[in-house]
Order: C-alpha cells, then structure tokens, then sequence
C-alpha cells in the first residue's frame, strides 16, 4: 500500500506476509476450529514475535516502532492482515496498549502491558457499539471511595475477547467518561460469544454485574479521559480502516481476475462497459481509500493535532467504499458469488463488518463535524 | 374462452364447498418461508397426498388442458381458487413445486408431442412426477444460450454430458428437463435441444450447493454419457430456444401467486428494527425507514403500471417487464443496506440462534440474488434500452457465428473487429 | 401519463396541449418578455377557460372535476405542463382555491374563489420555504382581538406571485399556525422579485409589516388548519411532482434521441453500455416516477386517509429522481449541453427546482414518518 | 539537467530581488476567479504589458529553450519563482494565457521547426501573441480524433474547411493552433495535421458561445477555405496525432500552476452556508457537510499519491492520472448537488445581484465541466478499465478503418459485426 515504506518496514511486512500465509492460509481462515484456544494463542505468540503488538508501545515499556510513526507501521501490518481475512485480536491490542501506554498506572504498565507486547494475552476494547451516542453508554462507573470503580452494564458486540485477556472498558460516570482495564475472567464479568456476519471474527456480549475495580485499574483521569477516549477512537477507526483497505484492494484483484477470465457472450465479460466501468469506479474507490487511510495513520502517528479528524476521515469514506466495492464485486461474480465455496461472501460479511466497527461512516461524519467545532 | 365455460363466480362458490368439505383450516397465518430453509422429502411427500386429494376433485390444473386431467379454465379461475382456499391447508412443494408446475407442466403441454403430456402431465398434476430444470451451467449464466452440454446421437439413442447448476430443488425431483447442445455447427440459439431425462438415470449426480446464507436450495449436476431416446425429446430437435422463450414467460408469472397488496404500512420490519436498537428517534434511521418504503410503494405502482400496460394492450411489449425485474434488482440490495445501516452493530453480531436478529443480516446476504438470478440488472438494462427504448444495439460476437467458432474467438479475445 | 385516462379528461389534454403549444412554445419559454402583466394575464385567463383552475373547487362553489377526482385531473394538467416548461401560478392558484372551498368564509368564497377560477386573478401560497421545521415559520400572527390578524415577518422564495394576485399566508401563532388570504399589493405587502435558478419561474420574498387582516379572510380555526396545512401540502406535492414528472418525462426523451443521433468512436453513443445503461436506470426512474405520482393523486383525490402519505412519497422519490435525472442526461449531452442555446440547461434548473420546492426529499421522509405515526 | 544549470535556492535568491525591484505587491489575496466572468481585451493589454516586463528581465518562459527566448531551467526553477512572486501582480491573461504558455508553446517547442519557433516562441514569451486551440468540433467531442475539419493542398497551399467549438479564449487570441484531416484514406489517427492560423485571417469566424452559467470564455468558429502554407504546419503532415498527445499531456499539467494544500478546515464554503441559512445544527446538513469535506481530503490525497507514483517511477504509466481527472469528475458534481442540498429553497432563488447567495446555484451550473471536458467520465473510466487495470478492451469500429468508412457504417449502425 505505501510506496514510501522504509526497508525496515519493507522486512516486517515481508516476514509477516510469511508468517499469515504459513500459519493461517484462506483454508484455516475458512475452518472453524481455528477458533480454538490453542489455535489463538499459537497465532498470538508468533505475531508478537513479529513485533505486531509493540509499534504503539514506546521503547521504555518494552516497545517498539520501526519507522518512528508507530500507528503507520501498525496500519501497514493491519492492511496485509485485511487482505488474508487473518483472525485475532490485533486492532483491540494495539489500543488498549497504546492506552495503558499513555494513561495507565504502573502496575498496568508493569504487568498488563508486557503480557500485551509479548503475545501472552490479547486484550479487547469494550466500548458501547451504538451507531448514535457515546462510547461510553451501556455501562454505569461508581466510585468506591478509594479510587476504584464499581461497574455495572453491558456492552454488545465486543470484538475479538480472547480466553484470557484483558477488557479496556469505558464507561459512563457522572464525572464524564472513565476507564478501566479488567481481565475478561474476573468475577461478575460474563463473556457471551455472539453469532455474527463475519465469519472470520469473533463477537461477544459482555455482562458486567457490580465489578469491582482497583484504583490501578482506572486509566486516566475525569480531566484526560474523554481525549483519551477520542484518541483511542482515532487509533481503532484507522487500523479497523487499513484492514478494511487490504481486504477491498484482495477482493477487487479476484473479481478483476474473474472478470478477465470469465466469457459470456462470446466476450470476457470486463470488456463489457457495464464491467469495466463498474471496476474502474471501483478501483478508484480502492486509491482513494488507500490515501485517505495512509494519510490518516501518518497524521495520526506523527501526532499532529489533525489527526483524530484524519482517522474520522478515513473510517468514513472507507467503510462506505468497502460495502460499496462488497456489493459491486458480488454483482460482477453473479451466481458463483452465491456458493459458499467462493470466497465472495467471506469479504463481503468482513467489509460490511469493517464498515460498522468503532463507528460506521455516519457516526464519523458527524464526529469530524464535533472535532471541527460545529 | 368457449362458450360452455363456466363461470368464475359460479367457480367460486363451486370450489369454496368442496374446499370446505376437503381441505383442513390453516391453523394460523404462517409468516412466510425463511430463507435459507430447506424443503425436505417428508414435505413433498405429505404434499404429494395433499395434491392427490385436490386432483381427485378437480381442483388441481385448473387452467392446464381438460385432455390432459386438467380443468381447461382460466387463471382467473385458478385466482378464485387461491383467494378461497387462503385459509387452508393446501399442498407445500416448495420451490420444486413452483418450478414443476409453473414453468415446467406448461411448457411441457405447449411444446412436447401428444403421446409425452398423456404420460407426464397428469403424473404432474396429480403429484407424482415433481421436476426441475437441468438448464443454467457453470460456464453459461446470463448468456443462457451459450450452454455447452453436449448431446450426440449414437443410433437411436442420445447421449448426454456435461455440467449443469442452478437448479431448484433438483435434490427433491424425479424429473429433470434438460437443455442440451445437438449442433455446434450453427450460431448459439440455433442448435439446442430439451431432453427429459430421470434424476436416477445412469450418469446423473445432483449435489445440493451450499448457499452464503447457509441454505442449499439449489443443485449442481453432473452429466455423465446420460442416454435417453427420441421420445424423451421435448419439442424439435434444435428448436430448443423455442421452448426456452415460453418457459422464461411463464418462470416470470410462476412466482406471482397472488396480486400483492398495496403496501401502506411504513416499513413495519425495518420500524421494528429502529424501535430494538432504539434509533426510531434518530434522523438518519427514520430517513432510512421512508426511503425503504418510499420504494417499496413505488415498486409496488410501478409493478401495476406494468401489469396494466400488459394486459390492456393488443400487442403487449413483454420487455417492459423488464423495468419490474431491474426495479427489484437495484432496490432490494439496497432495501437489505438500509437494514443493516439502521441495525448497526446489533446487525453485525447477535445472540446465538435468535433469527429475529439475525435476520438483517440473512436479508442483507441475500440481497443481491434478485440482482442476478433470472436474468442480471445489466441484461435487463441491456434490454430496456435495446427492446423498450429502441437504442442501438450493441455489437454482437456470437449470434450470427458458429457456436464452435464464438468459443474459439472469445478465448483470444482483442476487441480487434473486421 | 395515464393509460386510464376517462374520455373527458383526454379531450381537455388534448386542448390544454394545443394552448401551450400556441401560446407558450419554447421560443416563448424562452424569452424574458413573457413576464410582462399583460401575457401573464392573457395565458392566465384562457387557461382559466379551459377549467384549469376550477377542477380543485366543488360545483357548488363554481368549480368542476372532470373525473370526480379533481386532484388527478390536475394532475395530468400539470404533467403537461412540465413537459412545456409552462410558467403560470398553476400549483399555487389551486392550492389556495382548494383551501379557500375548504375553508374559507363566504365572503372569500364569493369574491377571491370565482376570480381565481375564473383566470381573473391568481394565488400563490407564502409558506416557510425551510427545508427543516413547520410550513408557518417566518410570519408570526397576532389576534386583532375581532377575529381578524395581525402578520409580520418575511417568507422567502414564494413561487409565483402574478401582478394583482392573492396570498395564502401561513403563519404562526400562539395556538398553532393560521391562515389568511391577503392581496399581493395590500398595504404593508412587501413583494420582491428574485433571481433564481429556474429561468422558467418567478420567486419573490414577500414582506409583512403589521398587515391587518380582517376575519373573514382568515382561513378554518385553531382546531383545523394544522390538517389544512397538511393538506394544502399534499396538494401543492402531488402538482408539482407531476409538474416534475412530466420535465423529466420531456428531458429524457431529448436525451434519447440525441444519443441515438449522436456519433462517436464510429458508433451511436447510445449503442455504448455506459450510456444505455444510465439511459435504461433513468427511464426506469421516469416509469417510477410517474406510478408514484399517479397513485398519489388517485388516491389524495379519493380522500382517502393515505393521501398526504402518498403525496410525501411521491414528492421524495420524484425530487430525487429528477436530479439523478438532470444530471444524466447533462452528461449524455455533454459540451453542447453546456451551452446557453441548448434546452438541457432549462429542464436542469426546472428539475432541481422543483426538487426543492414544498419540501424537498429529505423533508417529505421526515414528513411521511410523522404521518405515519413515528 | 546540465552541469552548469543555476541551482534551484540560488535561482529563488536571484528571482526574489528581482521580483521586489520590478513587480508591484498585491493588494490583497484575490479570492480566485469568479467563475462566468469574462477576460477583456483591455486584461490582455495589461497583462501583455506586465508580460514584456517578465520577458525582459529573463523570468517569462523560465523552463523554455533559451534559444527560442526562455530561460532553460527546470520546472522547479518555475515553481520557486511562482513562490516568490505570490505576493505579488503578476500578468493575468485568463484561460487563454494558460492555454498560449501551457499546453501551446510547449507542444511548438516540441514539434515546429526550428524556423517555426524561432518566429513564435519568442514573441509568444513576451505576451506579443496569444494562441488558441481550434482543436474540438461539434461533431467530435471525446472522440477527438474523429474531426472533420479539412484540410486540402492546392498546389503549395493548403485550404481548410469546416468547424471547431470549445475554443477556450478565441476571442482574446492572436493566432490558433487547428488540427485538420488532411488524409481520409487512412484509419482516424493516422491522417491528422496541426496548422497555426491567424485569428484574423480571410475566412476565419470567432464566435464566442453563451454558457449556461451566463460566461462565455468559450468560442466556436468557422473555417471557410482558410489558406495557409506549408510554413504554417506544426509537425508533420499526417503525424498530428503525435502532437495531440504531447499537448495532451501538458493540458493535464497546465492548469495545475500551483501545488495545493492540504484541505484542513471543514469544508468553509458549507459550513458558511449552512450557517447562513440556519441549518448548522442540521443532522442531514452536517452529514452532507463532511460528506463534502472528505471527498476533498481524499482527493487531494489521491492526487498526491498519483503524483509520486507519476515521479518516482520509472515509466511512469500516465495513464494513471485518469483517475484524478475521474475522481474531479465525479465529485465536483457531487459536492455542488450537496452544496445545493444544504442551501436548500435559499439556493433556488436569492436576492437580485447577491453573488455569495447565488454562488450554489452557479458551482451547481458549472458542476459537470470537468466531468465532461478534457475526456468525459466514460472516458476516463474506459482509460483505466484499459489501460490501468488490463480489462479486455471495448471492439473498436474505427481504429483500423478508412475514416471515410468508419464515417459510413456509423450512419447505418446496426450492431451487427462481421
């Protein structure tokens, strides 16, 4: 996706391409036991070899960035993950050790965060999943007089909770928003798995019945949070939009393959103008889409203050794009699209998805209105 | 219509005794099939009693011809049936059953000889002979005359082989109608022939295909030297296109057994939808919920315009059908978005087997099948503007070409011309 | 349009034809003079004799329905109508003649209705022209204390004032909006012409300054008018929809011709798939188009209870539709609908307006699912 | 780059004392053309003025050929000079000054002889003369190699006949540059020839063209048995579509004088108007809003994009550049339909004269020039299905025939091929 890569980058991303294609090739990505814990973990604990789970993280909490933008080496990554449909948590790591990086206390830092960077758990960003409203809502904060939260609640299609990780969850408190991060196995706390469109992720409901939090648990402060929060958003929304990027730039090279190579007739139907201008318009889609998505991981990652807006930008146009690109694809495929044997229907249920998650394109539009003070 | 027929009304009050006499009160409304569900062969077999009952009275074949154990009426007589027997059990065979009788037994007793529908078509009407269609093949989808199975004579017989998909219901038939291609010598539309061939025959394998919505009411068959006769053919030998036109008329009325209604109230399932996800107050959902049903009415006055201008004109232009099946082409696929932009991330993920929930999503899977099946939007574009329109017409590689020599060409396609 | 279209109501589009096409053909279109007093006037009272103000208004008050279904016989006028790009207050006159039969005490009934169907004047409705919030907003009315008003305020964008003509003033009030009937050259009337964007129109913005009102030109009390409004909405949609209908029914088959007239590349660029495919969507809208709106004329004309309904979803669906539609055949043309001689511009502008005007698309949504309970 | 080329900061230190010693500063930033107004006779004088005053202090044609008068430095030697005068009056000849030193010079410099440019570059560099394109015509838009103008040697002269449109700036200009078909014979690129005209030469009408947006910077001319000589053909005869596509591809460059940057702030434009009509608060306004916002922000990034790809490799495939034009064709109608949509009945009608109330209305006019002009959105969409993406090219009708035939079939067009 991006020419300007550094040979640093360049080597991750070809070690890593490897390591998917090793370790996770379509027939795995199509076999429901890879679900298992075994499965998960193994994956995890290679990636983080790779360094997938430390670019956010700075050198003095034992990470590591290879381009110094670390939010742009991570997108990269995110984007050759999309295009293999790989499995595992890696947006919902990434931010919340990011987060524990910026805001968490020293025993998070201590202990949370390596298990984070070293693939030893996964961690999940619960946040409320509604369309409309607050990435806090469905879950109410009280204090317990010493610093620590009691939470109460539930948050609908969190993606991607793994046997034995870590919750970053937001929720609502009279202050504002605030933040802790809880072990997806703690008392009071329920994880129900969800059936889901897309296939090649894992959703779960999680309960939350009056769980008690300690103060080295709270990330942040009433003052810190809600940029906090927006930040975490900007992060999620960018690499949830390069995945989204890779797998329409993979299933836009079948369908154009398909369309060089399929004859009706007595022509291949791509010189049809029907087809042909549909690809085109679609493949623009494609450019436009890996610009604003690059342009948004380096914005973001260099800190620059536009960069929440750029991510906004980016989630926007991409997730619209995808199911655009999704639907166009399948018309091109026609029937064969409608067999479960095509890989089709695996990109169509993870492009819609990837449109909806942290945000659909409506609720970024309007969130680049709030970042631009109207 | 003669003159000794009798009349609808007459009809009416005829067959809503017998109805009463015979057939069993549907216990409630059922809501409609879901997709993606199945028809198993305990169905059919329950509907093949069913049916029986109907034929004995009269009841089955109502406008199929009298010479043939049908009742030689109208459809306005077989709508009356419909309308009072909406309350009772009548026979299920699902899409087999539509396929069979809606497409299937009448293009049989237009085009096959007298000895064939003596055989068939009472077997049809009374419920024993269930048949689908060996017709779309891997290779040959929207180019339906480009179909490459190959049937050659060997003394008296036929032998048939190649591929063949998209047949409804094909795992539930004891029939199959098969297009095949007798000479490869003429342009496309010229050499192809119906065969009628056993679905147990020798050489015959059906596999149910596997849907994206995770039903399999489709086959694939594999045609492996299948040998059949010269009374299996169905119409002439290489007039196959023929038959093919009167079966896709009556494949676009088979589905419409009953005059849809006008549809007033505001997209019930989609309000449902924004009223679960609590969004029925949100602009953008309500913008969504009136621009669904905005286009489900105009769907519906577009589809009696149509009807209309069909039935009220001396030479009715059957292409304007076309502007029916391209509306729900573009605006079903975009009904099934709305859905799934309206749900959000409750349409995305959603308790394990609770179909109310999932269903957004089963809806948004099947979106695009209307968009494809039957016919893509782009043939029905391609057809409008050619045979509504009067637009020039594309230029054409392979109607007025040896078959043999299209696929020759159109594998080292240049766009190079003359 | 209408294929059942009753002997009566053939004859009287056959004549109305005729008229346009003598009075008012393209040249005349055309031509800015046409503005003049005098042609308003002449067009507008031989109009007038053809009964195309009077088909709103019951027999008894001097009117008459061809069909027994006024709103569809109007309906089909104003199809006419926009196919010629005909100027004239012909929505407004019988909106406001419909109402003042509705609603109006005797002394309009007697007075302002027989001029309006008698061509000796016209009317056009003041309504708030906003694309969000009520029909009455811009006018604020006063109680006189004798049953009369007092209005002050401005409504823009009024569609259609003629020299000596009547305004439909819909204001608000502390008990909900109201009506009244005022002269266009009352004292404290303010009429400003403006420009706009349809040449084939005329838009003011009209200007109250304490105009008093005596009580019988107040239009139905506080129990009733919010319903008239509706009403009176459902009216002016269904006209102008149809007016709409037959614009884009003209511009399309211009295009039509002209891409099959047109040569490029060695061929018809009508024989290309890009172009015939946009050609058989947009013919597809116009077939759309003209069902929606037929049905809601039949059935607001039936009165029945779903007719404001119908109305609103014709108007959206057509306003939509007709700019998709303008801007197809803009790009089927080309440069030479570029120019100021060609007619493409003309029907460009009449279809956006008339997008735009009592309530655009988005407004007519919002309107349906508050009609329909939501 | 040679050896003893002035470095780019030494040229910018050089150009900037000379700037300040020589222009004026601008009173204030102007904020761009409104577009529809019209250049007058009495802008070109004064630009020709400002021009002579560039030309002789060595900074007008800053990367021509020094022998023919410019500088023979590098485009970045331009963009530094551009830079340094922002702040100040520099000569403003409109479109048809772009079209003289943008596409028209460069293309002379390429493909005239050498006496050819040693007459015109020059006196084109001091602003003497001002060049126009008579290039489209009414019967060959995108199809640009279809002309039909004529042009017929009789004994050493040449006569040309026929008529051309969408001549930016005629009106305003000195001499043209006319492609004419000088073979018929041959297939439609192989029999094209590039004459320069004087404006005012026996034979010639300039005629400007009303636009819809009320501007009429376009012209349409008629050529009536035009002589020139063979002095006056730029390249060579028949080779004309070599020069075509040189001035092609500085047309795409040529407007672009200025990198932009990046588009940071909200959509201002909307953002205003929605304030200005009360809808700030407006959900639809505001998601139209930054609907509008990040089809800018994405289209700058693309452009960017293409452009580093365009610069950095090493056959650079130029076709890629399509997609900017494609993407500016499609979302500037777009963003004014939005604009349109958020200004609502405030943008159909607005007080008399009031030019920011009824700006919506104009970018709404103007809206489709890019898609059209300069290769239609089929077009470009026909360029990267081809040539960007590899898909099967379209048949061409009239690449390999005579275009006196291609000419011919067209008018009896019936699809059928072969």
């Amino acid at each position: 996706m991006d020419r300007d890569a550094t040979e640093d980058q360049r080597a991750l991303l070809d070690v890593s391409v490897r390591f998917m294609e090793e370790t996770c090739p379509p027939a795995v990505v199509r076999d429901a036991e890879r679900r298992n814990p075994e499965f998960t973990a193994t994956y995890r604990s290679q990636a983080a070899e790779l360094g997938w789970f430390s670019m956010l993280v700075p050198e003095a909490l034992g990470g590591a960035s290879l381009s110094g933008n670390g939010v742009l080496d991570a997108a990269l990554i995110a984007y050759l993950r999309g295009g293999r449909l790989q499995p595992g948590a890696f947006v919902g790591t990434n931010v919340v050790a990011d987060a524990i990086a910026r805001a968490g206390s020293a025993r998070l830092q201590a202990e949370v965060l390596p298990a984070l960077v070293a693939g030893e758990a996964s961690a999940a960003w619960a946040l409320s999943a509604t369309t409309a409203g607050s990435p806090a809502a469905g879950v109410d904060a009280r204090a317990d007089g010493a610093g620590g939260l009691v939470l109460s609640g539930a948050k609908t299609a969190v993606l991607d909770i793994e046997p034995g990780g870590w919750l970053l969850v937001t929720a609502s408190s009279p202050d504002g928003p605030v933040q802790a991060v809880v072990a997806a196995d703690a008392p009071g706390v329920g994880v129900v798995a969800l059936e889901s469109l897309d296939l090649s992720r894992r959703f779960a409901e999680v309960r939350l019945d009056a769980v008690a939090v300690a103060a080295d648990a709270v990330l942040g402060d009433a003052a810190s949070t809600a940029a906090l929060v927006d930040h975490q958003l900007a992060v999620a929304a960018t690499l949830v939009a390069a995945e989204c990027v890779g797998a329409m730039a993979a299933e836009f090279a079948m369908t154009l393959q398909y369309a060089k190579d399929r004859i009706a007739f007595g022509r291949p139907i791509g010189s049809f103008q029907a087809i042909k201008h549909v690809l085109a318009d679609t493949s623009l889609a494609v450019e436009m889409s890996k610009a604003i998505t690059l342009a948004a991981a380096r914005t973001l990652g260099s800190e620059d203050g536009h960069g929440p807006s750029a991510a906004s930008m980016a989630k926007a146009l991409v997730g619209d794009s995808a199911i655009d690109l999704a639907q166009n694809c399948f018309q091109v495929f026609g029937g064969i699209g409608y067999t479960w044997e095509h890989d089709q229907h695996l990109y169509l249920r993870r492009l819609t998805t990837d449109a909806g998650l942290f945000g659909d394109a409506a609720w970024h539009r309007e969130h680049l209105c709030q970042l631009s003070g109207i | 219509m003669n003159d000794t027929m009798i009349d609808v009304e007459d009809f009416r009050r005829e067959a809503k005794a017998w109805i009463a006499a015979n057939l069993k009160p549907r216990e409630r409304v059922r809501a409609g099939r879901v997709v993606g569900e199945v028809t198993t062969h305990e169905q059919i077999d329950a509907a093949r009693t069913l049916q029986r009952t109907l034929f004995e009275g009269g009841y089955a074949g109502i406008s199929y011809p009298a010479q043939y154990g049908g009742r030689g009426l109208t459809q306005a007589h077989e709508q009356a049936f419909r309308e009072e027997a909406a309350g009772y059990v009548t026979p299920d065979f699902g899409v087999v059953g539509v396929v069979t009788m809606g497409a299937i037994g009448r293009s049989i007793a237009e085009h096959a000889s007298a000895e064939f529908c003596r055989v068939h078509i009472p077997a049809i009407l009374r419920g024993d002979e269930m048949w689908c269609q060996f017709y779309s093949e891997p290779e040959a989808g929207s180019d339906l005359a480009g179909i490459r199975t190959r049937a050659t004579r060997d003394g008296d017989r036929w032998v048939i082989s190649g591929s063949k998909i998209w047949s409804s219901g094909a795992y539930l038939a004891d029939w199959a109608m098969c297009l095949a291609r007798t000479d490869w010598d003429v342009p496309k539309h010229r050499g192809l022939t119906w065969f009628a061939i056993p679905c147990d025959a020798k050489g015959v394998t059906i596999r149910q295909i596997r849907q994206i919505n995770g039903g399999a009411e489709f086959c694939e068959e594999f045609l492996d030297e299948v040998e059949v006769t010269d009374d299996d053919v169905i119409g002439e030998i290489n007039r196959g296109w023929a038959v093919t036109q009167t079966m896709l008329v009556y494949e676009r009325g088979a589905g419409e057994t009953a005059t849809p209604t006008e549809p007033r109230a505001l997209a019930p399932d989609l309000v449902a939808l924004a009223r679960r996800v609590g969004r029925l107050e949100d602009p953008a959902a309500r913008q969504a919920i009136a621009r669904a049903h905005i286009n489900d009415y105009a769907q519906f006055h577009l589809g009696r315009r149509i009807a209309d201008r069909l039935e009220h004109s001396r030479n009715p232009d059957h292409a304007v059908a076309a502007y029916s099946k391209l509306a729900a082409g573009v605006y079903t696929p975009l009904r099934a978005r709305l859905g799934m932009e309206i749900g959000g991330p409750a349409a995305l993920a959603w308790a394990v087997g609770d179909e109310a929930e999932g269903r957004p999503a089963l809806d948004y899977l099947n979106g695009r099948r209307i968009s494809i099946a039957a016919g893509t939007n782009e043939v029905q574009r391609n057809g409008i503007g050619e045979r509504v329109l009067g637009l020039p017409r594309e230029p054409s590689f392979d109607t007025n070409k040896a078959f043999n020599e299209v696929l020759r060409n159109a594998r080292s396609w240049d766009g190079k011309v003359g």
